[in-house]
């Protein structure tokens, strides 16, 4: 009898702390996933699909659910993948792919036949172009994500390198390698990794 | 060889061991003051402490792989010294090495060496020799000198054989007892009378008390903290050559001073006066040498100030109510834990914000 | 739960920033500037008591197309053009910009990439000119001697066209500086003849030397922006300048200007720093001086500024401090700017560079040149030499901070440099934002007192660069996402219309009889619409 | 109203259940890396140990006692404490998804926390009142958030510091733990309780 009712009192409350919670998760309930929109944000954006994922959005969508590990945004290299594994609150891991230096895809335009196919191809529409004419990469916009280089079919874009400029010079780490132009004394230029 | 390099290209010349010497000489005369008063017994502390703080220093930045010049910087010297000061005299060769080990690995390397232990090397490693051998800790050895217990002092502590024997071998070796040979400080006889419902100036009477002695240091206590004068001394010398700045030992000393005045002005037979616990313990030292150390002090100005006023605080309320007779020690340990808080909440104000 | 928190702990932050207002004047004080602060540098002032001298002509002149802070300008000379004196052979692009004028007559020999006074040691275009000894002068700017009787806006276009910027390192355009907004009126113009900087003299040379021009310079100004009050202030270390400064005023009855003695302390001269020298106020975050009604132009900047208003020539040369260790005549030289460096350095003796670590500008915020062959630009007060050995940047090895502190008692701002480091070393850089990098002005001064020889003014460079660039990434990264964006919602788009299409064409296949053609004549139209 | 203080004094510094009663360890090293998470981690606790400490105290009156079921104890009070725990994990995700993030797993893991048992037990051996167990817990869990925050600060130092890769992560956390909990021993005999 006495069992029999102490299991009744301790259930009894059980339910009514039962339905406090379900009363409370609907007053709290929350519409979308903040987390996701947070991670796209730290993304760079070049919908390079090199994470697997058909752009940053479908990814940042993976990592907010816990689907994919925070290290496979190549691009985005050791910064992103830390700045993602602080807002999941997950231990860092070590992006595996080394980011290739920054790149500009460029159209060697007598060569292009006009197919359009590196014009779907984009997906930040940074070539303009029409049917039959000759093709050009906006440079302002292209990500150099190397998307359009599969689908050309006479093989007319080439990935380069940026440009460095001294507007764009930033200091290097104190003590960390960096190219250094240097005059000697008797007048040669060298340049070198110091 | 050419890196990219910064201005500026010029520099004031100050290093990192110009520093810990000045601060080794500001110690001197407190230092002298201890061996005038422990005599050779002082001498050997001195030297096994910062003999086996280098020591432990060169272990483990061989063990670490870390360039062994880091030993020239003197910082372990450093603590090698401030730890013998915070000693007894009485204290086991064991004990102190103990407490190198402690200071060193513990408290310093474990963290990445120099500049990077949030605690005072020297005092955690003091905190732990206290916690793990409270009797030893606390017995402290009758002073030459002292002109009230001259008659008492059981041995002659310049006599070089008498004094080997009895820093290796303890006081058995001489025939006399640690209670025989030691004796309470003021600060411990305070609380122990206390403890018998005797009030701080009645206690003190009985103790033959005398300021003149205790700013002179002829009084019972650790090996460095006895004389106000010398440190007082080594602490000017400090602030003239800006090793340390003001702010953290003028906020220590006037907070333990006010709160004294304030407690012995509403009861004066209960509460010690103000300049009996300016005078006393480890204030001195640990005011210009401990608590000023740049590593686990605040570096902003307004943060030092707000550091030294806690440790005024907690080293009164722990001396006043709490179980042990000193609380200098632990209260700039507490305050190095509130150090990055301090230092992150208490930043200047910036130019024009 | 966290926001209210936030919010406490910025209250807690202001509060306690209010209580360190008493600390500053406490400091100002004991210490000897306005400013919290500063350092007490060793002086080195040793070509304090060389006279002026002229530079010869060089074999050839490399005018660099942007020497200021802004757009970079555009050449209006042809390669093989005759140019003469004060000709204008780039012209601005943009507001923010200067223009570039010849330093002497002769020909353009090259319109070209070529190294500039840059630590990186890179180039940038360069109008090339070869001198035909003639230094023929072009006429086109005529002198206005009665300055006072012309419009303050006549005066500032003088300006502006001169080619006018900052000569203490700066280089902004000085007619920006000038120009007038009614809300804020321009009370006092300091006029900074601090020269905190070791080493450099040239300022100091100009004020004994030129004190009629400078004091006739600062009139003008004020008569440009129309304040009432100039002050030209000087430090103790310079007596002499003072002394020949108040006798120019006294000679031209000037007495809405006065002269104002400062203690020497670094940084003195920077103009913030400044202006809280000399008024006491500081100029609020993210304002400029002139929001507190102050103006504050160089020694050499009012000179130019006399030269161009009342002589008509445009900025074509400047006063140099030549100095350093390695230098065996070390000299105040007036230069032609463009001159190549080595061909400065040859007139003070030094020939033979090898072993030379060559500093442009001052040693606490000059930069240290890579590259020797480069012309001597706008901005170069200073030009020292120094044995490898003496140069304490080249050997200094990093150790292990121990927080003692001095870095934040001598930082003229109020920073926590050595914190402000630590976050710059480990990437965190908005760690190092919360700490104010953005607010440093990199004088140096905790670099110089640092006894663990760290680096700071180096990680705080870097790191400002790379939130700079970690910024633009960001722009480009939402640029990119927003025409990804438009571009899904263009093909989505697309797709719904050929779906409704379709489903026309379906519902006309219901009604029609043959359906097999038209599905044909529907797979080609896809194909055009993928092409359009 | 002294005897309130010295409760207070005494379970934020003499008795503080990190240092000295070596409860709740498991969010103090796991929530102290970010001086942000702790600070959220704390107000947490805070809110947490008060109400359990009240609500236990509740049950044991009203229910426990009178219907002689002290066999059930535990169970009562883990049951309320989750709930609670529950609640507030909704009331934090819903007003600070970040904090929600951050706390990760020791938000619910809260709910098993000996800190916030051991309050609830505690409560019920030393007899208090409705008054002194709320402040007692309140206490406990403004010492625990001190110590927390003190924590914290310190390893964000420590973090960036070039500590030995024998002793880098938890080792170094917990001789800093074991030298904090030393200088808190300086606070005993403060308040005999």
């Amino acid at each position: 009898m006495n069992i029999l009712f102490a299991v009744l009192l301790l259930g009894g409350l059980a339910l009514l702390a039962g339905i406090v919670l379900a009363i409370a998760s609907r007053v709290f309930h929350i519409e979308g996933d903040p987390m996701m929109e947070r991670i796209d944000a730290v993304l760079p954006q070049t919908q390079c699909g090199q994470c697997g994922y058909p752009g940053c959005k479908p990814y940042a969508t993976a990592v907010a659910s816990g689907e994919v590990d925070v290290n496979k945004c190549v691009p985005g290299g050791e910064r992103a993948m830390l700045a993602i594994a602080d807002l999941m609150g997950v231990p860092p891991k070590e992006v595996e792919e080394e980011a290739a230096p920054p790149m500009l895809a460029y159209i060697r335009e007598d060569e292009c036949i006009g197919c359009t196919l590196c014009i779907k191809a984009c997906p930040v529409d940074a070539i303009i172009g029409a049917p039959k004419q000759y093709h050009t990469v906006v440079e302002s916009h292209c990500t150099g994500c190397t998307l359009c280089v599969e689908p050309c079919p006479v093989d007319c874009i080439d990935m380069l390198g940026k440009p460095e400029v001294l507007e764009e010079w930033t200091w290097s780490a104190p003590g960390k390698s960096r190219l250094v132009i240097e005059d000697s004394a008797e007048g040669e230029t060298h340049v070198r990794a110091a | 060889m050419s890196l990219l390099i910064s201005s500026p290209h010029a520099h004031g010349g100050d290093s990192i061991r110009a520093n810990m010497l000045s601060v080794i000489i500001a110690l001197l005369p407190a230092a002298g003051v201890s061996v005038y008063l422990f005599g050779w017994l002082a001498l050997f502390l001195i030297v096994l402490c910062m003999v086996g703080c280098m020591l432990s220093e060169w272990v483990c930045l061989k063990m670490m792989g870390r360039p062994l010049s880091r030993l020239g910087d003197g910082s372990a010297a450093l603590t090698g010294l401030l730890l013998a000061l915070t000693l007894p005299a009485a204290v086991p060769w064991w004990m102190a090495l103990i407490g190198c080990v402690a200071a060193i690995v513990l408290a310093k390397q474990v963290y990445g060496g120099l500049g990077h232990n949030p605690f005072n090397p020297a005092l955690a490693a003091r905190v732990v020799l206290l916690i793990s051998f409270p009797l030893h800790m606390t017995a402290w050895l009758v002073p030459m000198h002292a002109p009230v217990f001259a008659a008492v002092l059981p041995l002659n502590l310049y006599d070089f054989s008498q004094c080997w024997n009895l820093f290796w071998l303890g006081p058995e070796a001489i025939g006399k007892g640690l209670d025989a040979i030691t004796m309470a400080s003021p600060l411990g006889h305070v609380k122990t009378e206390w403890s018998r419902g005797i009030g701080a100036v009645e206690a003190l009477r009985n103790y033959d008390y005398s300021y003149l002695d205790a700013f002179l240091g002829r009084e019972a206590g650790s090996l460095g903290e006895t004389s106000a004068l010398a440190l007082l001394l080594g602490g000017v010398y400090l602030l003239a050559r800006h090793t340390i700045s003001w702010h953290i030992p003028v906020s220590f000393i006037v907070t333990v001073y006010v709160l004294a005045a304030l407690f012995n002005a509403v009861n004066p037979d209960h509460f010690a006066p103000p300049l009996f616990h300016v005078l006393a313990g480890g204030l001195m030292l640990g005011a210009f040498f401990m608590a000023t150390d740049p590593v686990s002090s605040p570096v902003t100005p307004r943060g030092q100030i707000v550091f030294g006023i806690g440790c005024g605080l907690l080293t009164w309320s722990i001396r006043t109510f709490g179980g042990y007779p000193e609380g200098v020690m632990f209260s700039i340990l507490l305050m190095n834990c509130a150090v990055p808080l301090i230092d992150h909440y208490l930043r200047p104000r910036v130019y024009g914000k | 739960m966290s926001g209210l928190l936030d919010r406490f702990t910025t209250l807690l932050g202001k509060g306690a920033a209010k209580g360190a207002a008493s600390s500053i004047e406490l400091k100002a004080m004991i210490g000897s500037g306005g400013f919290s602060g500063g350092v007490h540098p060793k002086q080195m002032k040793i070509t304090a008591g060389s006279p002026i001298v002229q530079s010869p002509l060089p074999p050839r002149l490399i005018l660099p197309l942007k020497q200021h802070i802004g757009q970079i300008c555009t050449p209006i000379v042809e390669v093989g053009e005759r140019v003469l004196r004060g000709q204008k052979i780039a012209k601005s692009q943009g507001y923010v910009s200067a223009p570039v004028h010849a330093p002497t007559s002769g020909t353009v020999l090259a319109i070209e990439e070529h190294a500039v006074p840059h630590p990186s040691g890179m180039g940038r275009l360069c109008i090339i000119i070869e001198p035909d000894g003639k230094d023929e002068a072009d006429e086109s700017l005529p002198p206005i001697t009665d300055y006072r009787a012309e419009d303050p806006g006549v005066i500032r276009e003088r300006i502006r066209l001169s080619g006018i910027v900052g000569l203490g390192g700066a280089v902004f355009p000085t007619f920006i500086k000038m120009l007038r907004d009614h809300r804020h009126p321009v009370e006092m113009v300091i006029l900074n003849g601090i020269e905190c900087e070791p080493y450099l003299t040239c300022d100091h040379r100009l004020m004994l030397e030129h004190s009629a021009a400078i004091v006739r310079g600062l009139d003008i100004i004020m008569h440009a922006v129309e304040a009432q009050r100039g002050v030209i202030a000087i430090e103790d270390n310079k007596p002499d300048a003072i002394a020949a400064m108040q006798q120019a005023l006294a000679d031209i009855a000037f007495e809405h200007i006065e002269v104002r003695v400062l203690p020497t302390l670094y940084p003195q001269g920077s103009e913030k720093q400044l202006i809280q020298s000399v008024t006491g106020r500081q100029v609020p975050a993210g304002k400029l001086p002139l929001h507190i009604g102050v103006l504050c132009q160089n020694v050499g900047t009012t000179r130019a500024i006399h030269d161009a208003v009342c002589l008509g020539q445009p900025l074509t040369q400047r006063v140099v401090t030549v100095s350093g260790d390695a230098v065996p005549s070390p000299a105040n030289i007036s230069v032609r700017i463009g001159t190549p460096i080595p061909f400065v350095l040859a007139q003070c003796g030094l020939e033979d560079l090898s072993g030379v670590r060559l500093i442009h500008g001052g040693p606490m915020m000059g930069e240290r040149l890579s590259r020797l062959n480069v012309p001597l630009v706008k901005s170069t007060n200073g030009l020292l030499a120094m044995r490898q050995e003496a140069l304490y940047s080249e050997n200094a090895v990093e150790e292990p901070c121990i927080r003692c502190g001095h870095c934040v008692t001598v930082c003229p701002v109020g920073l926590v440099p050595n914190e402000l480091a630590w976050h710059c070393r480990n990437d965190q850089f908005d760690r190092g934002q919360e700490y104010d990098l953005f607010d440093c002005i990199e004088c140096g001064c905790c670099s110089y007192v640092c006894p663990s020889h760290i680096p700071l003014v180096h990680y705080f460079r870097y790191a400002k660069g790379q939130v700079a660039k970690i910024e633009k990434e960001r722009s480009f990264a939402e640029l990119s996402k927003a025409r990804s964006e438009a571009r899904d919602n263009r093909l989505a788009h697309e797709q719904a219309e050929r779906a409704a299409r379709r489903s026309k064409v379906r519902k006309q296949q219901a009604g029609d009889a043959a359906g097999e053609e038209v599905s044909g004549a529907e797979t080609s139209g896809d194909g055009k619409e993928d092409k359009a | 109203m002294s005897e309130f203080a010295l409760i207070m004094l005494s379970a934020v510094l003499v008795n503080n259940f990190v240092l000295t009663k070596f409860l709740g360890i498991c969010p103090f090293l796991g929530v102290s890396r970010k001086l942000e998470t702790a600070v959220g981690m704390s107000l947490a606790v805070l809110f947490v140990m008060t109400l359990a400490s009240t609500a236990s105290w509740l049950v044991q009156q009203f229910i426990l006692i009178p219907f002689d079921l002290m066999y059930l104890q535990t169970i009562f009070f883990i049951l309320i404490i989750a709930v609670l725990v529950q609640f507030i994990e909704m009331l934090i995700h819903k007003s600070s998804p970040v904090l929600y993030q951050a706390l990760g797993i020791f938000l619910p893991l809260i709910t098993t926390n000996c800190a916030v048992l051991g309050v609830a037990l505690l409560n019920v051996q030393q007899e208090q009142t409705f008054m002194t167990s709320a402040l007692y817990g309140f206490g406990s869990a403004l010492g625990f958030a001190l110590v927390l925050l003190l924590f914290a600060g310190l390893r964000e130092r420590i973090d960036k510091a070039p500590v030995p890769e024998a002793f880098k992560g938890s080792a170094v956390s917990l001789i800093t733990a074991g030298l904090m909990s030393l200088a808190f021993m300086g606070f005993s005999g403060l308040v005999k309780v």
